[in-house]
């Protein structure tokens, strides 16, 4: 059955949004007016230009409202999620030992030239994250935390001379995709020491999603929020999986697709 | 007026501690030099450019110079007998000559040498009288204009960051325009860890944009420009951190930037620096930042990012007096010592805003006469811009109240992205009327001796005051290794750039130490 | 804690002085009663639901009575006359019957007219210990739950008004699924107007929705439901203002609505209601208001929406006390009289923070027993909805600082719509956090008794004061007629609603005024 | 010449810009793909969801950023502006004797139920607004204003009483456009009257603009941040021109085209 949406400013269906953005042009009447053409050529009408400031001489800052026509399916919109039942710290130990019989070992750690480790120390260390335990306090894994700035040759070797069940990569600066570009000559250089095909590789950070970490090559994404103990337990089922003793678990939940804001040279179409 | 609720001689005992420390670190930065303060050394003396890929010639020359095993005496020294030996030569020709086969050169006769030095102390001291005269037109320049909102309120700090510097120079302008006192370009996610320093304008940089000479002279002459247009001074600032310390010191210097952010413990924490390496280079560093008049910001914002705003709060007091007694040692004067901390407690507790209070008028108080850094909220910020907006108008609003010196403006995009214009100009707008609203705020409010503020402070104090006692009981490296700041721990030999730290020899000469020590 | 920096002595004096000018416009009122007040009797007398086209029996009663010129005994006098005259008839027909030749009424004998009064008082106690029931069932649901996100915090009042109940009420549950702890439905433009209260749930109106008691009950209904879910109360307001004060009054305690807005001049100066009536409707609808324990709030925040905030802030403080005496002289407990104020200095100029805090405090400590209700900027909002929600954030700071007692949130839209949704959303996270972060702010500081604070106390409370002696000396009437209150002169002969004042006759009977004035 | 710009983010071109809306569906991790899906239908790339967060059980508030790929010609923008001399307070008296010769009669009023009068009474009073001198003050002008709440036909019979020169109309209050159903009403009645012709008729608010006035019937609209004296101004101008005695001003400027963003029932297209 069909959900048609749409974004409710006071009443159902009125479609309002608020938009804000600068425009390269001095502050004026005539930039007042570009306002209102920029939100009437994204198919808004009813546009309001509520704000149209200086911000510098040859800048001008907009506020605009206006209501837009489209409507959403919300029905339709499909996002997957995990379905697997998740195991508390004592009875994931537990089980880790009753299925997979030895402590998986994992080795995470921030790569490139990213120095962010608060994100990949919040699902290793023993501290954790959010009251959740990291995963060097469970006793069924072993967890190496290479910490930060590791190159990604240093992070697959490593990985390779500890035989590790999976490897943790996190990624917080983005500025103009630079975690992808990491994230994808990491899984090059695994391929390359023939350990890609026998490892898990997970990705993280804060733009990271399941459906990202997919598409650049990885078994998984995760975006923040992420507790050690969703980790623990994904890797715990997907080992499982590879020794063909449980169902496969469904993909896992990690929003929309990421993207950054942030400005590059490339050309785009110029007209809409 | 800010209020501290600390007996004096607990400050007193802290301060005595935060030497013992530093001072037992200091003898071996007296004992050791390092590549880059030996590059910065050939590039006082004029040594400039690149040579093959790229390279700094200075790093050419020091490259050698260190492979050659020579290094322990200098490389000022080096320059001269180069020069002497091939004169007319170009400098990295005559040095390759030298270091390929130091054994082989002729020993100079007793006079010969002395006359040696005493010329490069000449040409020294006349590299140091240029760059005083820079700075003195830095100076002129800002005594004639206007300096901030209005005597008394934070100068307002904004980063631009778009990785191109013609592109942040369009910013920098926009900013300067709605009210920014202070440019900080930051730089490439890289840059700290590079041995050299880049060259030349660039336009490709990740989540910043290189520092470079040039990068430097082309947004300090936008400024120039700017100011005077708005007769108001509007301040630059970089980073002198990483592996290039002291160089960028003195190419700030030369060019002419305001401020920079330096921090005895910063590099060796967050970038995995070795810390030999860093306390040399912050020592040579800040000798030249005192000389030149640049207000230093140390970085104790950055722990409680990592760690626990509240819980790790005293971490910041501690090092606050470990890097004033660092700074001191290296001959600057408490007005260029600009110390950082930050709004950081979570938002989900209580009474936060008391609690901030309590650091920002400690920290204002403990170092009256420096110009405290205070950031804003970053580690809490959220996707939703108009909680993150209100969060930062908080900040702002301690920042007035506690007369904090200079502000870095938060950004309600903090948690997305390096700010855009439009973030920018909104962080300007409303700390400009926080500012004006809260103008004698601080002036009109006292404390209850009794209260949530006074024994918060009291209670801050005291574990900085017990940090303190174990790290000049252990040593300052001890302390670093049991990750006593910023949650992380570090060993002596190990991070990056150990290699480049050099016994100085017994023959060691640096002029520009020398001079810049009092001593010459 | 709330300071205070003006003399006793002259706080007295003003109090002496308002009550000396609200005391002759008082004994205006005790000899006048108005078409409204009469309607109210009859709705208490169980008079309801409307006529044709729509016309409440009530106003079509008494303008029956209005018409034929009786109304001067009270409609509940003729409402037992005629009931007694067509018994078994409809009341309407019973009136009109009587109304059509008053003068051929066949009198009553003494006996009679003591018994018909007899009967009514009765029929008003019952009417009156119904009405207080439904005060006790409001009552004891609240005392069941959580109020206010604090003890001190002030209640978190939000407005809808999307003109239709129905999303009215959807929008009302989620801002108080999100923390609102007031729910005001603003009125449609027009109703203030109107001199008589529309009938039934409504969907159509113009900047609000018609306030009908199907509404109230509607509306009432859902935040009972969803005071359970959430185990904190929520409070319901309207407005007693307008052609309808009385009314109003009856319908929202017996919808058992917590709150509504009640001034003794804001119909006079701002929707040109005539002086006389408002006077007179003001009262009654207060002795409704203080036995169904109806907080009231006064209206004096509009005066400076017209009027600049810091040069008219004395009359605001002026009006207040003539608001306080008003209400005390309709027999209303401090603790139900909700002075109304609020935060709209031009944020343009300088200290602005200080002077609200000044005037903040100065309320608060004026009635320390009342719940003041505090307004946000709105004049001098701007479409730029980041730098208005920065300035909506410090006046949430002054409400928790000061321990206001109810705080319309602002929104950051106020310059352009009604709220919406999301404009609720964002001011009721950051008041959230504003609260919290400043929690015990107000207890931890105090002001200087030399200070800009407390200097401009002082000065407005002279001014007031100044402002109070001509009032009590030339009379209210004469001091309305000089724009002294929001900057609009109103003649006692101008505005509308004149026609609906009439003397009361020496036999005018009242029965609900009666026992509201504890006479019966 | 053309001149194509796109909003700036943080570098040329990159066509960034900031939105918010509600989505009247409970906060999930498909009300967050939603919103995404809401911005894409907007023509976005790069789309980041920075915020999706419970507003109340059954919605959800959302703030987005991406990059618009359209691109305008802001040469191609036009917006009339006025060219005439504006002329000073003592000045201004000065021409309106020697070229009128009398005072010139004005008559005001905020209109229906609308009882916003500082907007009107900053044109009319003697105080004026912003340190500019209201109507009230200049001697050659006689100005009548009738406060607020005023019946359109009562500010027309009073116009025709007076025979005045211009009528000078606020409305402030604009939910569902009640400020033009109000407006159009009061031209009605001036045509019915007979006053249409040789009237002028000003329109003003804080969403009127001069292109909304025009269509409605008035000769010009005034928008916020009107001074008494383009009021005054204008009137003197356009007397003048209808006396043959000078030429036609140009338009005036103010600003882009009203319009109010609260909800209607009315039916919108459902596609885009
Ligand atoms: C703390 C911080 C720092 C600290 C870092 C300290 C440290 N040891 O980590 C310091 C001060 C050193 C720092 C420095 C810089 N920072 Co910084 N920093 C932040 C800040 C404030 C918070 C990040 C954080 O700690 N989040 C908390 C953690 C727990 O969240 P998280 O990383 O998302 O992790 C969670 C999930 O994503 C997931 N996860 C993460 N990784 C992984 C991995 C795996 C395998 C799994 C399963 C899960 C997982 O699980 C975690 C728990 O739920 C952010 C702004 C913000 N509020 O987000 C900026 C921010 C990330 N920094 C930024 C920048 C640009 C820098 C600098 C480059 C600035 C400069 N030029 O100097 C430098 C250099 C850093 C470098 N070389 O990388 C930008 C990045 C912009 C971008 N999108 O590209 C941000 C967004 C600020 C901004 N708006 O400009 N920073
Ligand atoms: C002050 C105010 C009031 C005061 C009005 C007092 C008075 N005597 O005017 C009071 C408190 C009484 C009031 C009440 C209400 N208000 Co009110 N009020 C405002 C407020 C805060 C400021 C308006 C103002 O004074 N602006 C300053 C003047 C000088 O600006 P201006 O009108 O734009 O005028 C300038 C120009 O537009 C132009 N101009 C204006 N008119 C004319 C005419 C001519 C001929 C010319 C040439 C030029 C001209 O020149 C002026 C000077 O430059 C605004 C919010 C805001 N910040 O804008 C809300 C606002 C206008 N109010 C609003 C509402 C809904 C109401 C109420 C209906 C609420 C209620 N249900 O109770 C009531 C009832 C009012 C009624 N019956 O009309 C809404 C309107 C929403 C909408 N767009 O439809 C607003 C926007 C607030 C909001 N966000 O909800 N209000
Ligand atoms: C002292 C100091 N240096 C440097 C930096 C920046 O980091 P990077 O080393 O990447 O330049 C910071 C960050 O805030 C700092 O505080
Ligand atoms: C006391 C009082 N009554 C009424 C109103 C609302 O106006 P209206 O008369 O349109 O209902 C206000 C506005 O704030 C008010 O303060």
């Amino acid at each position: 059955m069909k959900q048609p949406i749409r974004p409710y400013g006071d009443r159902k269906d009125d479609g309002v949004i608020q938009l804000s953005f600068v425009l390269p042009v001095p502050a004026s009447e005539k930039a007042k007016e570009a306002a209102a053409t920029v939100a009437k050529k994204l198919g808004l009408s009813h546009v309001l230009v509520a704000c149209m400031e200086k911000a510098g001489e040859d800048y001008s800052f907009c506020v605009v409202y206006g209501r837009t026509h489209m409507q959403l399916d919300y029905a339709a919109i499909e996002v997957p999620t995990v379905v697997h039942r998740k195991h508390g710290f004592d009875e994931l130990n537990e089980v880790i030992q009753r299925d997979v019989g030895r402590r998986i070992v994992v080795v995470g750690a921030c790569i490139g030239t990213d120095s962010h480790t608060t994100g990949i120390d919040a699902i290793m260390n023993m501290k954790g994250f959010a009251g959740d335990y990291g995963l060097e306090r469970y006793p069924l894994f072993r967890a190496i935390n290479l910490g930060s700035q590791v190159e990604p040759a240093a992070l697959v070797a490593r990985a390779k001379a500890e035989n590790a069940d999976a490897v943790l990569v996190s990624k917080v600066v983005t500025q103009r995709d630079v975690h992808k570009e990491d994230a994808r000559a990491l899984l090059d250089i695994a391929r390359a020491e023939g350990i890609f095909e026998k490892t898990l590789f997970l990705f993280g950070g804060p733009r990271v999603d399941h459906k990202t970490a997919l598409e650049l090559g990885f078994d998984a994404g995760f975006g923040p929020g992420t507790k050690p103990s969703d980790v623990a337990n994904y890797i715990y089922y997907r080992l499982l999986e590879r020794a063909g003793k449980a169902p496969p678990p469904q993909q896992t939940a990690h929003g929309t697709q990421d993207a950054t804001v942030a400005g590059t040279g490339e050309k785009l179409g110029d007209t809409l | 007026m800010a209020q501290l609720f600390v007996e004096a001689s607990k400050i007193a005992r802290a301060r005595e501690l935060a030497q013992s420390a530093a001072r037992e670190v200091q003898a071996f930065i007296d004992r050791h030099t390092t590549v880059s303060i030996e590059r910065t050394v050939l590039r006082l003396l004029g040594i400039s450019g690149t040579g093959t890929r790229g390279a700094p010639l200075a790093n050419l020359m020091v490259d050698r110079l260190r492979e050659a095993k020579v290094l322990h005496r200098g490389a000022a020294y080096w320059l001269g007998r180069a020069l002497r030996a091939s004169p007319g030569k170009d400098p990295l020709h005559a040095i390759e000559r030298v270091a390929a086969h130091p054994e082989k050169a002729p020993p100079l006769t007793a006079a010969e040498e002395v006359q040696l030095r005493e010329e490069m102390r000449a040409e020294s001291r006349s590299a140091i009288r240029e760059l005083q005269s820079r700075i003195e037109q830095r100076e002129e320049l800002k005594r004639s204009l206007r300096v901030g909102s209005f005597e008394g309120a934070p100068w307002k700090y904004v980063i631009v960051a778009t990785g191109n510097i013609h592109d942040d120079v369009e910013q920098a302008r926009a900013a300067a325009q709605q009210g920014a006192d202070v440019i900080a370009v930051i730089r490439s996610t890289a840059q700290s860890l590079l041995d050299y320093v880049p060259d030349g304008a660039t336009t490709e940089g990740y989540g910043g944009t290189y520092a470079t000479q040039e990068n430097f002279r082309i947004m300090r002459e936008a400024l120039d420009a700017e100011s005077r247009k708005l007769s108001r001074y509007l301040h630059l600032t970089n980073y002198s951190s990483g592996l290039c310390m002291p160089e960028i010191a003195f190419m700030a210097a030369y060019e002419r930037l305001d401020m920079l952010l330096n921090d005895a413990m910063y590099g060796i924490l967050f970038r995995d620096i070795n810390m030999k390496r860093t306390f040399c280079d912050q020592y040579f560093s800040r000798r030249i930042c005192g000389s030149a008049k640049i207000i230093i910001n140390t970085g104790e914002d950055n722990y409680i990012t990592t760690a626990d705003a509240d819980e790790a709060a005293h971490t910041v007091i501690a090092s606050q007096l470990i890097n004033e007694t660092f700074a001191h040692l290296a001959g600057m004067k408490d007005e260029w010592i600009g110390f950082g901390h930050s709004f950081e407690i979570d938002p989900a507790r209580e009474d936060t805003l008391l609690r901030e209070l309590a650091m920002a008028m400690m920290v204002r108080e403990l170092f009256p006469r420096s110009p405290i850094k205070y950031m804003p909220p970053t580690k809490h910020k959220e996707g939703d811009i108009f909680f993150s907006h209100a969060y930062d108008v908080m900040a702002d609003l301690v920042a007035v109240t506690t007369r904090q010196g200079i502000q870095l403006l938060g950004m309600m995009t903090e948690a997305m992205h390096n700010p855009f214009l439009m973030d920018r100009y909104v962080a300007l707008k409303s700390a400009g009327y926080v500012y004006r609203a809260a103008r004698h705020l601080g002036e009109e409010i006292s404390f209850r001796p009794d209260g949530i503020v006074a024994r918060r402070q009291q209670e801050v104090f005291d574990k900085a005051l017990h940090l303190l006692e174990e790290v000049a009981r252990d040593g300052m490296m001890a302390a670093i290794g049991k990750a006593r700041f910023g949650d992380t721990a570090r060993t002596p030999e190990g991070g990056k750039g150990l290699e480049g730290v050099i016994e100085r020899g017994a023959d060691y000469f640096n002029p520009f130490l020398e001079i810049l020590e009092g001593k010459a």
